[in-house]
């Protein structure tokens, strides 16, 4: 069970994200922004971070990386894809995600142990949480509100895809969204980072792990 | 344009030169002469002048300095490994690894110009630290600010804490710690002090030099631009024909993201084992990494000014040695490896050219343009420097102000007075919560931050199997460092061991920033010695040695000084960071007895 | 040597905290009659050459792709001195 | 209701690290024959009424003083309409 964390130019929690895979008990391996081939992997992890910078729009320029390529089109047939902060950016501007993310609403970085409620356990990368299960996690970002038109947040809502939703809503998202999934629950975009939260000695919690844990089982399932 | 060659300074010895807006003194200048025994080029010059600045010479502390020698140099740790005169200071803190620790002060960037002047602070000291072969793993940030409520407070401060904030984060280093101290002196003189704390196998230390005739010079990261060459101008209006040069700003603006391929791609290089020695580039620029470098070495070095990537193609020779622009670094590298080497820079997109190489010439050369612009005996520019032995005077006001003691104040007499006191301080911008400012900071990047805020000591893991881990604390408290800077400052030193050592951490070494007004004033110089004195018997009293620091002079309006602030940074060694002892009282606590220690 | 301007703005629709922090400003520092302020970002291009029509309908390509994320931006285009 | 825009770039020999990237981006994508490319800002900011001369002081004080850093930026202003 190979779970793959890319490192994009200026990604900073790709460490983090593999230590996190690892302590779930997959084996993590690093995959390369300038490398098209997934190497075997089962499932992705597209990590935080500033890649290229944020310069232009967080995740803009990343999303033209061989490796997207591929990942786009794994994407489409099923593989598991979870896109924490600067990963999450990255799968909105490929659009394998809806909506966008821009600054927060008060333009300051923040760093902080969040609250969020898990309100669709049936994708992939949530299947070990509870229905509205409540955890904390930190949240780390400076362009982290979520933004979408209100068709568009209308049918996230109705098709059940909202994943994750803030307790007190840190940075402006729209309707308190944390993280979204795709039509078929493989594609996990997520702004707190579970991946620093999965040892209580350098973490506020352990309930990040759940999200490393559950693709797990959704992999050996599929 | 004319280039002011070598052979053109010897021919021309009576040629004005603008020595004294560059801020040399006549006999400085003098000594140039005499060292070159004819007058200096241009390019020259501009060396001199900058390596021989207070800031790059330490010419003022030197002699005051040189009584961290006195400490003994081992530590409770470990061997120290480089001290005081590397880009950093390297200790062993046992099972093959080594961390090296340094703070260092961009002061006066930060007041003119505070987010930019803040984050290229941080990268300035995180080069330093990646310099010797390590990678850089935490930071840390003692700021000083003005009155909280002054105007200018409004500017500067959200400015540098989101430029520590904006290119540490960037950058993926955990921030674990710093201060956030308010002082009316601090106003127009605040204070960025920045640490960075990284983490190496022995076998992994790299030195500043250049050795072994035929080496090749790389300088890689970001092409040279005008920045922070304000001052030098001067000398590159005298090249231009018509009109001078175009604007060169004095300020430096930081490129984080280039940092971080930097770092990355540095690290890759020294896994290659096709590193020689290496430095960063910072204050003084190619003027500095490569009189450094030739000076530590062999002594010779070949450089061809016309190779230098440039983003600025009006830039005067004079002015691409000065050039402060940041995310740079040069390299030696053995001829074999440089194809090795250029690959790896392409991997990260980093930019490199060989612009030089080590020769036995025991000079510095720098060509531009095919002729000859600096000859000189590396050293002279490098490490002999003048050396100033400043007067110093106990201050006529400092026995009033001793004298001037707390039991003069009046005393809360009931309870209800005891508790409007207690509100005021734990209220008032020195004592209140902090977390405005540290919530800007990531403290859980990498995924080793054993403690940050609200601890007293930041916490790193360093080995995930076995537990090594170190702590680092800053502590300075500017007004006991006026009342007494002696005292002062072993109080600085007592309360970061203090604050080590109570995490369960080993206290095993001291890095400091001083930060005083102007050595001109012989009040401020004693101030400057007691602190050192004070550091010196403090150290040698709890046994951990001064492994490097830095020193900031003329933080001052007018005649008023800044507090005297000897920033003092303790690192300790802990075997198991699960031992940690974190600091406050959690519901799991519940029963336990409390006990107070001392006096 | 031509230069083209991009000007890429958030749609309407869409919060534009920074330009809602300066309008504050405004407010603040007693400048009245603001309705409102937005804030986008604007790139100048320089083309080594002529701004050919084909070189324009390149970097129109590149505002659609790269410089604006039609999501939540829109953009505006033109050849400086076209104006 | 009139519009006042104000653009506010990088000063030329001040490094724009945002640029630089874009700037990279295009080759990446196989945009060729950009010489430069600079990135700024720019502010929309509607008046309720005219752009009278008076008005357009007090924002070009603003701009001064608030959005544009003079330390390391330029800006320029203009009215909607007027060229
Ligand atoms: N500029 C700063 N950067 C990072 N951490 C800071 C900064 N200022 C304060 N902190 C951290 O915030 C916490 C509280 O700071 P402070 O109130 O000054 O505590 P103390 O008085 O115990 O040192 C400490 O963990 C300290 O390291």
């Amino acid at each position: 069970m190979k779970i793959g964390v890319v490192t994009f130019p200026g990604s900073l929690d790709d460490v983090d994200a593999r230590r996190a895979a690892a302590v779930a008990g997959a084996e993590a391996v690093p995959l390369w922004h300038g490398d098209a081939d997934l190497h075997g992997v089962d499932a992705v992890v597209l990590p935080g971070g500033f890649s290229y910078g944020d310069y232009l729009r967080a995740g803009a320029i990343s999303r033209f990386a061989p490796v997207m390529d591929t990942i786009i089109k794994k994407a489409g047939e099923g593989l598991p894809v979870l896109g924490i902060c600067n990963g999450f950016q990255v799968l909105c501007e490929s659009h394998l995600l809806p909506g966008a993310l821009i600054k927060n609403h008060h333009r300051k970085f923040v760093c902080k142990d969040q609250g969020l409620r898990i309100e669709n356990n049936r994708t992939a990368w949530t299947s070990d949480y509870d229905a509205n299960h409540e955890i904390t996690i930190v949240l780390k970002n400076q362009d982290g509100s979520f933004v979408a038109d209100e068709a568009t947040l209308d049918r996230l809502e109705g098709e059940g895809r909202v994943v994750a939703r803030y307790l007190g809503n840190p940075n402006g998202s729209y309707r308190d969204i944390a993280g979204i999934t795709n039509e078929r629950g493989n594609v996990v975009g997520l702004m707190p980072h579970p991946e620093h939260c999965v040892e209580t000695l350098t973490g506020p919690s352990t309930d990040g792990l759940g999200f490393f844990t559950s693709v797990l089982k959704a992999v050996v399932a599929s | 344009m004319s280039t002011d060659t070598v052979s053109n300074a010897t021919s021309t010895p009576d040629v004005e030169q603008p020595w004294a807006e560059l801020g040399l003194k006549p006999d400085e200048y003098q000594r140039i002469r005499d060292i070159l025994d004819r007058r200096p080029t241009s390019c020259e010059l501009a060396m001199y002048s900058v390596m021989w600045s207070e800031h790059c010479s330490y010419k003022s502390s030197k002699v005051h300095l040189k009584k961290f020698g006195d400490i003994p140099q081992e530590t409770p740790a470990g061997k120290m490994l480089a001290g005081i005169g590397e880009n950093a200071g390297v200790i062993d803190i046992g099972e093959g690894y080594a961390v090296t620790f340094k703070v260092e002060s961009h002061n006066h960037p930060s007041y003119v110009e505070p987010y930019q002047g803040a984050a290229t602070g941080v990268g300035g000291i995180v080069r330093d630290i990646l310099a010797m072969g390590a990678r850089p793993v935490a930071v840390m940030d003692p700021l000083r600010f003005g009155p909280l409520d002054a105007p200018d407070t409004k500017r500067v401060l959200p400015g540098i804490v989101s430029g520590v904030g904006g290119y540490g984060n960037s950058l993926g280093l955990p921030n674990i710690g710093g201060e956030v101290v308010f002082d009316s002196t601090y106003l127009g003189n605040p204070l960025v002090n920045a640490l960075c704390v990284g983490v190496m196998k022995h076998e992994d230390l790299h030195l500043a030099n250049a050795t072994g005739v035929g080496n090749q010079i790389i300088l890689y990261g970001a092409k040279t631009g005008g920045d922070g060459i304000g001052g030098v101008s001067v000398l590159a209006s005298e090249t231009f024909a018509d009109g001078g040069p175009t604007k060169r700003p004095a300020v430096q603006v930081g490129d984080p993201f280039m940092e971080k391929l930097l770092i990355e791609c540095t690290l890759e290089l020294f896994a290659a084992r096709i590193v020689e020695g290496i430095q960063d580039l910072g204050g003084a620029g190619l003027s500095c990494a490569t009189s450094e470098l030739a000076s530590a070495g062999d002594g010779g070095m070949y450089v061809s000014l016309d190779k230098v990537p440039l983003r600025d193609a009006s830039l005067a020779p004079e002015e691409i040695l000065m050039s402060e622009s940041q995310e740079r670094m040069m390299a030696v590298v053995t001829p074999a490896n440089v194809d090795r080497f250029l690959e790896i820079c392409a991997k990260w997109d980093v930019q490199a050219d060989v612009i030089g190489e080590v020769t036995d010439t025991g000079l510095l050369q720098i060509d531009w343009h095919g002729e000859r612009v600096v000859d000189v005996p590396p050293r002279t520019v490098a490490h002999d420097g003048p050396v100033y032995e400043r007067p110093f005077e106990r201050p006529s006001w400092q026995d009033d102000l001793q004298a001037d003691g707390a039991e003069k104040l009046p005393r809360a007499t009931t309870g209800e007075r005891l508790r409007d006191t207690l509100l005021k301080l734990i209220a008032s911008p020195n004592l209140c919560d902090k977390s405005w400012v540290t919530d800007q900071y990531d403290r859980y990047v990498l995924g080793n931050s054993v403690l940050a805020q609200p601890e007293d000591s930041g916490m790193i893991r360093v080995d995930e199997t076995s537990g090594l881990g170190v702590a680092v604390s800053t502590d300075c408290n500017g007004r006991f460092a006026k009342l007494d800077p002696y005292t002062g400052a072993k109080l600085a030193l007592a309360e970061s061991y203090r604050n080590v050592a109570t995490t369960g951490a080993r206290p095993a070494a001291v890095t400091d920033c001083l930060n005083f007004g102007s050595p001109e004033d012989p009040g401020v110089m004693w101030q400057f010695s007691e602190a050192i004195r004070g550091l010196v018997d403090g150290c040698i009293e709890l046994g951990i040695p001064v492994t490097g620091g830095n020193v900031s002079f003329y933080n001052q309006t007018g005649e008023t000084p800044i507090l005297p602030t000897p920033v003092v940074g303790v690192l300790g060694v802990i075997d198991d960071v699960t031992r940690r002892t974190p600091i406050g009282f959690t519901a799991e606590m519940e029963g336990h007895q409390l006990y107070l220690l001392g006096e | 040597m031509a230069r083209v301007v991009v000007d890429v703005m958030l749609k309407p629709e869409i919060l534009d905290p920074q330009g809602k922090a300066v309008h504050g400003a405004f407010a603040r520092l007693g400048f009245d009659g603001v309705a409102d302020v937005r804030q986008g970002k604007r790139f100048e291009i320089t083309l080594e050459g002529e701004a050919t029509e084909e070189r324009v309908a390149e970097i129109r390509k590149a505002a659609d792709t790269l410089l604006a994320n039609p999501v939540i931006e829109d953009y505006t285009l033109h050849v400086e001195g076209d104006r």
